[in-house]
C-alpha cells in the first residue's frame, strides 16, 4: 500500500529525468546516450506503476473479504439505498475512504464490485483568503489503470524512439520532453484536486505543443503546433470557466469531495452542474479532440510518430475522456445521464465518431487516417460516457492505447522502411518486406476494428451495449451512430492495410524491416491488442471455462463504485445479439472493403477486370479507383456525402472559420488598432494639439494686425456676450 | 424728465463713437471719436449722479475730462510719430502685428 | 418741464447728428467742427443735469483745450484739408454692424431696465463747492493720481513728439 | 515631535527603526555620491551604482528574514517623525505583507538593470546621467511602497515621475520627445486629481463617531475605512483616486501613454517601467483607494471590473495587430494588468491576492520580455517581428529564454504568469461586498477568454521570432548569444518565474492577511451602512 500513498514519486521520477536530460544531457551524460535515461526514469515507473496496480488490486480484494459477510446479504439489492456516505476517516492529511454500502451488481449476473476505497493525500500548498490549495494524489481504480496505460505505452515509445529518432538534431530535447510529457501525464491522473488537474492539463498540452513543433525549422510544423496549442487554450477556457463553477458551487477543489457533494445534492445543484458540464464539455473537445475542435489533432500528426503514437493516440488525447470520468457525477447530473435519451456528451461523442470515421476514407497520409480514426475512437469513448456506460468508456481508452499505439508505431515502422513518407500512395506491398510490422499491423487492425477476440471488440461491444440498455431510457441514436461507426472503422482500416502492404511497391528505394528495438515493442502492444480484452470478459463467457473470477477485472477494480452508484448507474448485462450483431457489421465492413479491393487488385487482374480504368497500374488510376470504390461500396447509402461533406465541411468550415477568426481577430486587432486606439483615442489625445495647431492656422487669418480689426472683434464680441446676456437673464 | 433720455442719448453717441474707431481711416479722426465714447460715459455718470443724489458722478466725470486730455496729449503724440515714420495716418496701414 | 424737454430734444437732435456727421464727413476739418458740435451738446445737457462745474469744464478743456489740440494734430500730420474720399475704411460694415449690436442691446438694456422712470427731481443740486470738497477730501488719492497721470502723460507727449 | 500614532503602528527599535529609510534612500545617496565623480571615471560610477541598489537589496534581505510573517498584516518596521507640521503630514514608513513583495521586486530590479546596462548604455551615452536616474528612480519606487503617509506618498509617487521622462526623453528611440512628453503629460493629469482626492480624503474623511480625522496618516485613514462618508461622496473622492492610479496602472482608455512609452525608452527604461512603475498604479489600488473608501470601490467596482475586462481584450487585439516585438509587449502589459485589476475590482481576498501576484508575475516576466527585446534589438537592430525568425537557432539560449517567458506570460501553469490569472477568474465568479454575480460571471467568461488571444499572440510572436531558419538578411551576421551580464541580469527572474509557478505561496502567504483585512472592511462598510 506504500506506493499508493506516496503516488506522488510516480510523477517526481520522469520529472528528474526531464532535468537531468535538459540540464546534463549534453554536457554529462552525452547527446546519444540520453535515452538511456530516459527508458531508465520510465522504466521504474513502470514497475512502480505495476506495483501499485497489484496494491490496488490487492486492497480492493482485502476490502471485499473482509466486508464479505455483509456482502452476502446485500448482494441481493441492486441499485436501492445506495448513497454515498461520505464519510472517509479523516485524519491528517491521508484519508482513506471505505465505503460501507458500495455494492454494485449487474443486473443479478452475481458479481459484487467490492467496497471501493480511495486514497487521497494532500498536503496544503498555499492558501489564499481563506481557501486552501492543496496539492497531493487521489488514487483509485480509474488512476491505476490510467498509470499502467501511461506507464506502459510510453516505456515502449521511449524503447522505440532511441532507434527512430536516433541521430536527430534534437535527440536531447526530444528525450527531454518525452520524459515530461510522462511526468506531466501521470501528474494530471493523479492529480487530487482541480487546480492540479488544470496545471496538468496545460502541461500536457505544452509538451505536446514542444513535441509537434519538434522540427521547428519547417513551417508546417510550427503552424500546426501553434494550432494545437490554440485550440487547446480555446477548450482552457471551458476548463477554466468549468471549474470556477464547481469551486463557486462547492467551495473546494477537492475532486473526491465534488463528487460525494454532487452525488449527495443531486438536483439542488443541477443547473450549475449544467453549466459546468457544457464549459468543461469544451475543455473536452478540445483536449480529445470532439467535433467541433478536433481539426488540430490530424495536423499535430506534424510531430514524430512514436510522439504520435504516445501523445496524440494513447495518452494525453484521453484526458478529456479521463476528466469526465473523474467527475463524472458532475456531468451525469448536470447532462441528465441517467434519464435523457440524448444528450450534448453522447451526441458530440457520436457525432464525432462518425464524421471522423467518414474523414478517414478521404486520406491518403496514413498517420492522418490514423489519426481520424483516433478522433473516431474518442468520439466513441466520450459517447460511451455520455450514455453512461462509464466502465465501457474507461475500458475502450484501455484497449484502445494498446492497439493504436500499436498502428502508429507500424505506421513509423513503415515510414522508417520507405524513405520517411507517409503517403500511403508510395507504399504498398510492404508485408513482404516487413512481416513483423505487417503482422502487428493487422492485429491491431482487427482489434480496432472490434473483430472477436481481439481487444477492440469487447470494449466495443460494451459501448453498444451501453447505448442500446442506456440508463431509464435507451440512447437509440448514439447506437446507430456506434452501428455505422463500426462498420466504416472496419472498412477504413482495411484500406489501409491494402494500399500499404498489399499490392506492389510504388516508392523509392528499397524497404527494409525496422530493427527489433522497433519490433519488440510492436509485438508487445500486438500481443496486449489481443489479450487486454480479457481484463474485462464479462462473467458469461468466462463462466463456460469456470474462470468467473477472473471476469470485469477492469470494471471490478477500476470503477469508483462509491461515487457511480451513489447516482444510480446501472450495468448492462452481456446481450449475444448485441456482440454478434456488432461482430455481423465489423466483418461487413472488411468483408465489403476486401472484396472490392480482391476483386480490383493484383497487378494481373486489374487492368481487365474494372471497366473504367485504362490501366491498372499508375498511382493516377488508383486514385480514380478509389473514386469508384467510394461509390461503388457505399452506393444506396450515404456514407460518401458524409465522409465528403464533412470533409468539406472540416476543410472548408470548420478550418476556415478557425483561420478566420483568426485572420479576424487579427483583422480586428489591427482595425482597432488602427481606427480607435491610434485613430481615436490617441488622435483625441494628438487632436487636442493639432485641432489647436489648426485652430491657429484658421484664427491667423484673422490676425490682420489692424487695430480696427481687433477692436471690431472686441466690439462684436462684447455685443454678442451682451445679447445673450440679455437674452438669458 | 427721464432718466432715459440722457442715458439713450449717451448710448447712442457711444455706439457712434464705436463706429467712428472702428471704421475711420484717419489716425486723428480715431482719437476724435475716442473722445465721443468717453463723453458719452461721462453723459451717463452725470445723468446717474443726479438720480441717485451723490457727487461723485460728477467728480468722476471731472476725472475723465481729465484723463482724456492726457489721452489725447499722448494719442496725438503717438499719431505724429507715426506719421513722421511712415508718411501716413492711414490706421488699416499700420499691421505689423499680423500673424 | 416741458420746455426742459423741448430744450433737451433740440440738443439731443443736433449732439447725435453731429456725431453722425463727424463719424461720416470726408473733411477732416469737418469732423473736428462737428466733434466742437457735439462737445457743446453734452455741455448744454450737462447744464440740464444741473452740473454747471461740469458743464464749464466741458466747455473750457475740451472745446477750449482739446479742439486745439485736435487742430495742431491735423496741421502737424499734414492731412489734406478738404475732401478725401477714403476716409472711411473698408472694413466699415463691420464696424457699423458691431456698433449697431452694441447700440441696439444697449438701449434695449435700458429701456427695458429704466423704462420711464423719471429723474429725480428732489435731489440736491450739488455745487462746485461740493465738487471741490469731494474731491479734495473723498477722492484726493484718485484726484492726485490722475495728476500724476497726466503730468506722466504731458511729458510722455513731449517725449514722442520731440524731434531729434 | 512625535505624533499621536495609530495604535497597530508601533515604532521600531534599534536597525529595524532605520531598514526602511535605508532602504528608501541609499540608491539616493549614492546618486548623490556619483554626482561628484567625475564623469569619465566610468568604472567607479557604474560600481556606485551597482554598489548602492546592492547596498539596498541587502537590507531588503534583511527585512525578507527579519519580516514578521505571521503579523504580516500589520505594519512593521514603523518610523514615524515630524516632517511638514504645516499641513500635517509626517514622516512615516511602514511595511506589511502588501509592500513587502512590491518592494523586493523593486529592489531586485534595479541591480538587474544597473548589471545590464553595465556594457549597454544607449545612445547617446553618458552613463553617468543614466545610473544617477536610475537610482533616483530607485528611492522614488521604493519610497513609494513603504510610504504611510498620504504627502509622503505622494511625493515619492511623483519623484519616480521626472527620471523617468529624462531616460525616455534623452535615451529613448525616434519618437522619444513625443513619447516622454504623453508620459510625463498623462501621468501628471492623474497625479493633480490624485492629489486634490489626498486633501479632500483630509478634510472629509471622519472616524466613526464622525469627527473630522484631519490627517494624511494612511494607517488611521484605512482603520476609519471611510467613517461616516456618504456613498455619493466616497464615490466622488474615488473617482480622483481613480484616475490618478488608473493612469498610472494603466487602465484601458488611459492606456495610450503606455506603448510610446514602452516602444521609445531605452531597454532599462521599459524594464523599470513595466516592472514597478506600472505597480504603483495597481498598488495605489489596494493600498489606498479600496480600504480608505469603501464603499466608493464598491460602487466603482463594477466599472472598474468593465473597463479591466475591456483592456484585456482589447490589449490582446492591439498586440495581435502589431508588427514590432516591443510594441507587441508593452500592450501585452495593458491585458495583463487588465487582470490585476479585474482581481481588485472582485473586491474578494482571493482577487486582491491574486492582483498582488499578478503585479509581481508580470513585473517578472514582462521586465524579462523587455530585456529580451532590448537584446535582440542589439543584436539585429530591429525588432520588425517579420524581419525576425530562427533565433532558436542563432541564439538557442536567448530563444529558450525567450520560449520560457512567453509560456510564463500567456499563464501557463507552473510558471509565475498563472497564479495571476487563474484566481482572478475564480474570484470573479462570486465577488465580494454584494456586487451583482452575473455581471462579473460574464467578466470571469471574458477574461477567459482573454487567455486564449494571449496565447495567440504570445505564440505568433514565438513562432515568427524564433522558429524557422534565421532569414537570408541576417546571414554573415554573428547573432551573439546570450553574454555574461545577460545571464546575471536574468538569471533571477527566470529563476523566480519558476519559483513562484511552482510555490505561488511564498507570495500569497504574505499578502493574505492584508487582503483579508481589506476584504472584511469592505464588506464590512458595505454591509453595515
Amino acid at each position: 500500500m506504500w506506493i499508493l500513498e506516496n503516488a506522488f514519486l510516480i510523477p517526481l521520477i520522469p520529472a528528474v529525468s526531464f532535468l537531468v536530460i535538459l540540464l546534463f544531457g549534453r554536457s554529462v551524460i552525452g547527446a546519444e546516450r540520453v535515452h538511456k535515461v530516459g527508458i531508465t526514469a520510465v522504466g521504474i515507473v513502470w514497475i512502480l506503476s505495476m506495483i501499485a496496480a497489484v496494491s490496488w488490486i490487492t486492497q480492493v480484494e482485502d476490502a471485499t473479504s473482509s466486508k464479505a459477510d455483509d456482502a452476502e446479504h446485500a448482494l441481493v439489492s441492486v441499485n436501492e439505498g445506495l448513497s454515498a456516505s461520505g464519510s472517509g476517516a479523516v485524519d491528517g492529511d491521508l484519508y482513506l475512504a471505505a465505503e460501507d454500502d458500495g455494492h454494485g451488481s449487474d443486473d443479478g449476473h452475481g458479481y459484487a464490485a467490492g467496497p471501493d476505497p480511495v486514497i487521497s493525500t494532500a498536503d496544503g500548498w498555499w492558501s489564499s483568503g481563506g481557501i486552501d490549495f492543496a496539492v497531493g494524489t487521489l488514487v483509485d481504480g480509474q488512476t491505476v489503470l490510467l498509470l499502467v496505460v501511461v506507464t506502459s505505452i510510453s516505456l515502449l515509445v521511449h524503447i522505440y524512439s532511441s532507434e527512430y529518432v536516433k541521430g536527430d538534431r534534437r535527440f536531447v530535447h526530444y528525450y527531454a520532453f518525452l520524459s515530461l510529457f510522462t511526468a506531466s501525464m501521470l501528474f494530471f491522473v493523479m492529480a487530487q484536486n482541480l487546480v492540479q488537474m488544470i496545471v496538468g492539463w496545460e502541461l500536457v498540452g505544452v509538451c505536446s505543443f514542444v513535441l509537434i513543433g519538434h522540427w521547428w525549422e519547417e513551417r508546417p510544423n510550427t503552424d500546426a503546433a501553434v494550432k494545437a496549442f490554440l485550440t487547446n487554450r480555446v477548450g482552457d477556457i471551458g476548463l477554466l470557466v468549468g471549474v470556477a463553477i464547481l469551486f463557486g458551487t462547492f467551495g473546494t477543489f477537492d475532486i473526491d469531495s465534488i463528487n460525494r457533494a454532487v452525488g449527495e445534492m443531486g438536483s439542488e445543484v443541477h443547473f450549475a452542474m449544467l453549466m459546468a458540464s457544457i464549459a468543461l464539455m469544451a475543455a473536452v473537445c478540445s483536449k480529445s479532440g470532439q467535433f467541433p475542435l478536433h481539426t488540430w489533432l490530424p495536423d499535430a500528426m506534424a510531430g514524430p510518430t512514436p510522439v504520435s503514437a504516445l501523445i496524440h493516440a494513447a495518452t494525453m488525447v484521453v484526458a478529456g475522456v479521463f476528466m469526465i470520468g473523474r467527475l463524472y457525477p458532475v456531468f451525469f447530473e448536470g447532462f441528465s445521464i441517467g434519464t435523457s435519451s440524448i444528450n450534448l456528451m453522447a451526441f458530440i461523442g457520436g457525432f464525432t465518431a462518425l464524421i471522423g470515421a467518414g474523414l478517414a476514407f478521404a486520406q491518403w497520409d496514413i498517420k492522418k487516417v490514423l489519426a481520424y480514426s483516433t478522433v473516431s475512437q474518442l468520439g466513441y469513448m466520450v459517447m460511451a460516457l455520455g450514455v453512461g456506460a462509464w466502465t465501457a468508456a474507461m475500458f475502450h481508452l484501455f484497449t484502445h492505447a494498446f492497439f493504436k499505439a500499436c498502428l502508429f508505431l507500424g505506421a513509423g515502422s513503415v515510414s522508417h522502411a520507405a524513405h520517411h513518407t507517409f503517403d500511403m500512395r508510395e507504399m504498398g506491398g510492404l508485408r513482404k518486406y516487413m512481416p513483423h510490422t505487417y503482422k502487428t499491423f493487422v492485429i491491431s487492425t482487427l482489434a480496432l476494428a472490434g473483430i472477436f477476440p481481439f481487444a477492440g471488440f469487447w470494449s466495443k461491444d460494451e459501448i453498444l451495449l451501453g447505448a442500446l440498455k442506456g440508463q431509464e431510457s435507451r440512447y437509440l441514436l448514439m447506437l446507430v451512430f456506434g452501428c455505422v461507426v463500426a462498420l466504416l472503422t472496419a472498412a477504413y482500416m482495411t484500406r489501409v492495410i491494402w494500399y500499404t502492404f498489399w499490392g506492389e511497391y510504388r516508392g523509392h528505394g528499397h524497404p527494409h524491416e525496422s530493427p527489433k528495438v522497433m519490433t519488440v515493442p510492436l509485438w508487445i502492444l500486438a500481443v496486449m491488442a489481443v489479450v487486454a480484452g480479457a481484463f474485462n470478459l464479462p462473467t458469461p463467457v468466462l463462466e463456460l471455462f469456470g474462470l468467473e473470477r477472473f471476469a470485469h477485472l477492469v470494471q471490478t477494480y477500476a470503477e469508483p463504485t462509491h461515487y457511480l452508484n451513489a447516482i444510480g448507474l446501472s450495468h448492462p448485462g452481456p446481450e449475444w445479439e448485441m456482440a454478434a450483431a456488432g461482430l455481423v457489421l465489423a466483418l461487413a465492413g472488411i468483408a465489403i472493403t476486401f472484396m472490392y479491393y480482391w476483386r480490383n487488385t493484383g497487378p494481373h487482374g486489374l487492368t481487365e477486370r474494372n471497366r473504367y480504368a485504362k490501366a491498372g497500374y499508375t498511382f493516377l488510376e488508383q486514385k480514380y479507383y478509389l473514386d469508384h470504390l467510394y461509390t461503388d461500396i457505399v452506393v444506396g447509402s450515404i456514407k460518401a456525402p458524409i465522409a465528403r461533406a464533412a470533409n468539406w465541411v472540416n476543410n472548408n468550415v470548420i478550418d476556415l472559420v478557425v483561420n478566420r477568426a483568426g485572420e479576424g481577430a487579427r483583422d480586428s486587432g489591427r482595425w482597432v488598432y488602427r481606427w480607435i486606439d491610434q485613430g481615436t483615442i490617441d488622435n483625441t489625445v494628438n487632436a487636442l494639439g493639432s485641432g489647436a495647431d489648426a485652430g491657429g492656422q484658421g484664427l491667423r487669418v484673422m490676425q490682420t494686425g489692424k487695430v480696427q480689426n481687433y477692436g471690431s472683434l472686441l466690439f462684436g464680441t462684447a455685443a454678442v456676450v451682451a445679447i445673450v446676456f440679455v437674452i438669458v437673464l | 424728465m427721464l432718466l432715459n433720455q440722457f442715458l439713450l442719448l449717451g448710448a447712442l453717441l457711444f455706439a457712434v463713437g464705436v463706429y467712428g474707431v472702428l471704421a475711420r481711416r484717419n489716425g486723428v479722426m480715431v482719437l476724435m471719436s475716442i473722445e465721443l465714447m468717453l463723453n458719452a460715459v461721462n453723459l451717463n455718470l452725470v445723468a446717474f449722479g443726479l438720480q441717485h443724489d451723490v457727487v461723485s458722478g460728477q467728480v468722476f466725470a471731472l476725472f475723465i475730462i481729465a484723463v482724456a486730455a492726457a489721452e489725447v496729449g499722448v494719442g496725438l503724440a503717438i499719431v505724429l510719430l507715426l506719421y513722421r515714420n511712415r508718411r501716413s495716418i492711414a490706421v488699416d496701414e499700420f499691421d505689423l502685428m499680423k500673424g | 418741464m416741458v420746455a426742459q424737454n423741448i430744450a433737451f430734444g433740440i440738443i439731443a437732435g443736433i449732439t447725435v447728428l453731429a456725431a453722425l456727421g463727424m463719424v461720416t464727413t470726408r473733411n477732416i476739418v469737418h469732423a473736428a467742427l462737428f466733434l466742437v458740435a457735439v462737445l457743446g451738446g453734452l455741455a448744454a445737457n450737462y447744464v440740464l443735469l444741473a452740473a454747471e462745474f461740469i458743464a464749464t469744464t466741458q466747455v473750457l478743456v475740451y472745446i477750449g483745450a482739446v479742439m486745439v489740440l485736435f487742430l495742431f494734430g491735423i496741421m502737424l500730420t499734414r492731412a489734406p484739408i478738404g475732401r478725401i474720399p477714403q476716409m472711411t475704411g473698408a472694413s466699415w460694415p463691420v464696424a457699423a454692424l458691431s456698433a449697431l449690436a452694441l447700440g441696439g442691446v444697449t438701449v434695449y438694456a435700458l429701456i427695458d431696465r429704466f423704462g420711464t422712470d423719471s429723474l429725480a427731481t428732489d435731489s440736491t443740486v450739488f455745487r462746485t463747492a461740493d465738487v471741490s470738497d469731494s474731491v479734495f477730501s473723498q477722492y484726493i488719492v484718485p484726484f492726485e493720481a490722475i495728476s500724476v497721470l497726466l503730468l506722466a502723460a504731458l511729458i510722455g507727449a513731449v517725449v514722442l513728439a520731440r524731434r531729434d | 515631535m512625535l505624533k499621536t500614532r495609530g495604535s497597530f503602528l508601533v515604532d521600531a527599535t534599534g536597525f529595524d527603526a532605520w531598514a526602511l529609510t535605508l532602504a528608501v534612500f541609499l540608491p539616493a545617496v549614492g546618486a548623490l555620491v556619483m554626482m561628484v565623480v567625475p564623469r569619465a571615471r566610468e568604472l567607479e560610477l557604474k560600481m556606485i551604482a551597482l554598489g548602492s541598489s546592492l547596498a539596498a537589496l541587502a537590507v531588503g534581505v534583511y527585512l525578507l528574514f527579519a519580516f514578521d510573517y505571521g503579523n504580516a498584516g500589520e505594519l512593521q518596521f514603523g518610523v514615524h517623525k515630524g516632517w511638514i507640521d504645516a499641513i500635517n503630514a509626517d514622516y512615516i514608513l511602514g511595511l506589511d505583507g502588501l509592500s513587502l513583495p512590491l518592494l523586493i521586486l523593486s529592489m531586485v530590479i534595479i541591480p538587474l538593470c544597473v548589471i545590464y546596462s553595465w556594457e549597454h548604455i544607449p545612445e547617446p551615452g553618458n552613463a553617468k546621467a543614466f545610473f544617477i536616474l536610475m537610482l533616483i528612480l530607485a528611492s522614488g519606487m521604493n519610497g513609494t511602497f513603504v510610504a504611510q503617509d498620504l504627502i509622503l506618498f505622494f511625493v515619492f509617487f511623483e519623484v519616480v515621475l521626472l527620471p523617468m521622462y529624462f531616460m525616455i526623453g534623452v535615451w529613448g528611440g525616434e519618437n522619444r520627445r513625443y513619447a516622454s512628453l504623453k508620459f510625463f503629460l498623462f501621468t501628471l493629469f492623474g497625479s493633480a486629481l490624485m492629489i486634490v482626492s489626498f486633501v479632500a480624503l483630509y478634510f472629509v474623511a471622519t472616524n466613526e463617531a464622525g469627527t473630522a480625522l484631519n490627517t494624511f496618516n494612511m494607517s488611521e485613514l484605512a482603520e476609519a475605512a471611510g467613517g461616516d462618508l456618504a456613498r455619493g461622496t466616497q464615490a466622488i473622492i474615488f473617482a480622483g483616486l481613480f484616475m490618478g492610479f488608473g493612469i498610472k496602472v494603466p487602465m484601458f482608455p488611459f492606456h495610450t501613454w503606455l506603448p510610446d512609452a514602452h516602444t521609445e525608452a531605452p531597454t532599462v527604461g521599459s524594464v523599470i517601467l513595466a516592472a514597478v512603475l506600472l505597480k504603483l498604479g495597481t498598488y495605489g489600488f489596494v493600498r489606498i483607494a479600496l480600504p480608505f473608501l469603501p464603499e466608493g470601490a464598491a460602487a466603482w467596482a463594477p466599472w472598474i471590473g468593465l473597463l479591466a475586462v475591456i483592456g484585456i481584450i482589447y490589449g490582446a487585439l492591439g498586440c495581435l495587430a502589431q508588427t514590432d516585438m516591443k510594441r507587441l509587449i508593452a500592450f501585452s502589459s495593458v491585458a495583463h494588468m487588465g487582470f490585476v485589476m479585474l482581481g481588485i475590482a472582485t473586491l474578494t481576498p482571493i482577487g486582491i491576492n491574486a492582483a498582488v501576484f499578478g503585479m509581481v508575475a508580470h513585473g517578472i516576466i514582462t521586465g524579462m520580455l523587455f530585456f529580451l527585446a532590448g537584446s535582440v534589438k542589439e543584436r539585429y537592430h530591429t525588432l520588425e517581428i517579420g524581419r525576425l525568425g530562427g533565433l532558436l537557432k542563432s541564439a538557442p539560449r536567448m530563444g529558450w529564454i525567450l520560449a520560457i517567458s512567453a509560456m510564463a506570460s500567456l499563464g501557463l501553469p507552473g510558471l509565475a504568469g498563472f497564479w495571476g490569472e487563474f484566481p482572478v477568474i475564480l474570484s470573479a465568479y462570486n465577488p465580494g461586498a454584494g456586487l451583482s454575480e452575473e455581471l462579473f460571471r460574464t467578466y470571469m467568461v471574458i477574461a477567459a477568454v482573454g487567455t486564449v488571444f494571449a496565447a495567440g499572440y504570445l505564440l505568433w510572436l514565438f513562432q515568427r521570432s524564433a522558429f524557422g531558419e534565421p532569414k537570408a538578411e541576417w546571414e554573415g551576421h554573428a547573432i551573439a548569444d546570450v553574454n555574461r551580464f545577460e545571464w546575471a541580469a536574468w538569471m533571477p527572474l527566470i529563476l523566480a518565474m519558476v519559483v513562484f509557478g511552482f510555490f505561488p505561496g511564498l507570495i500569497f502567504g504574505v499578502v493574505d492577511d492584508v487582503s483579508v483585512g481589506i476584504a472584511e472592511s469592505i464588506s464590512a462598510a458595505v454591509g453595515g451602512s
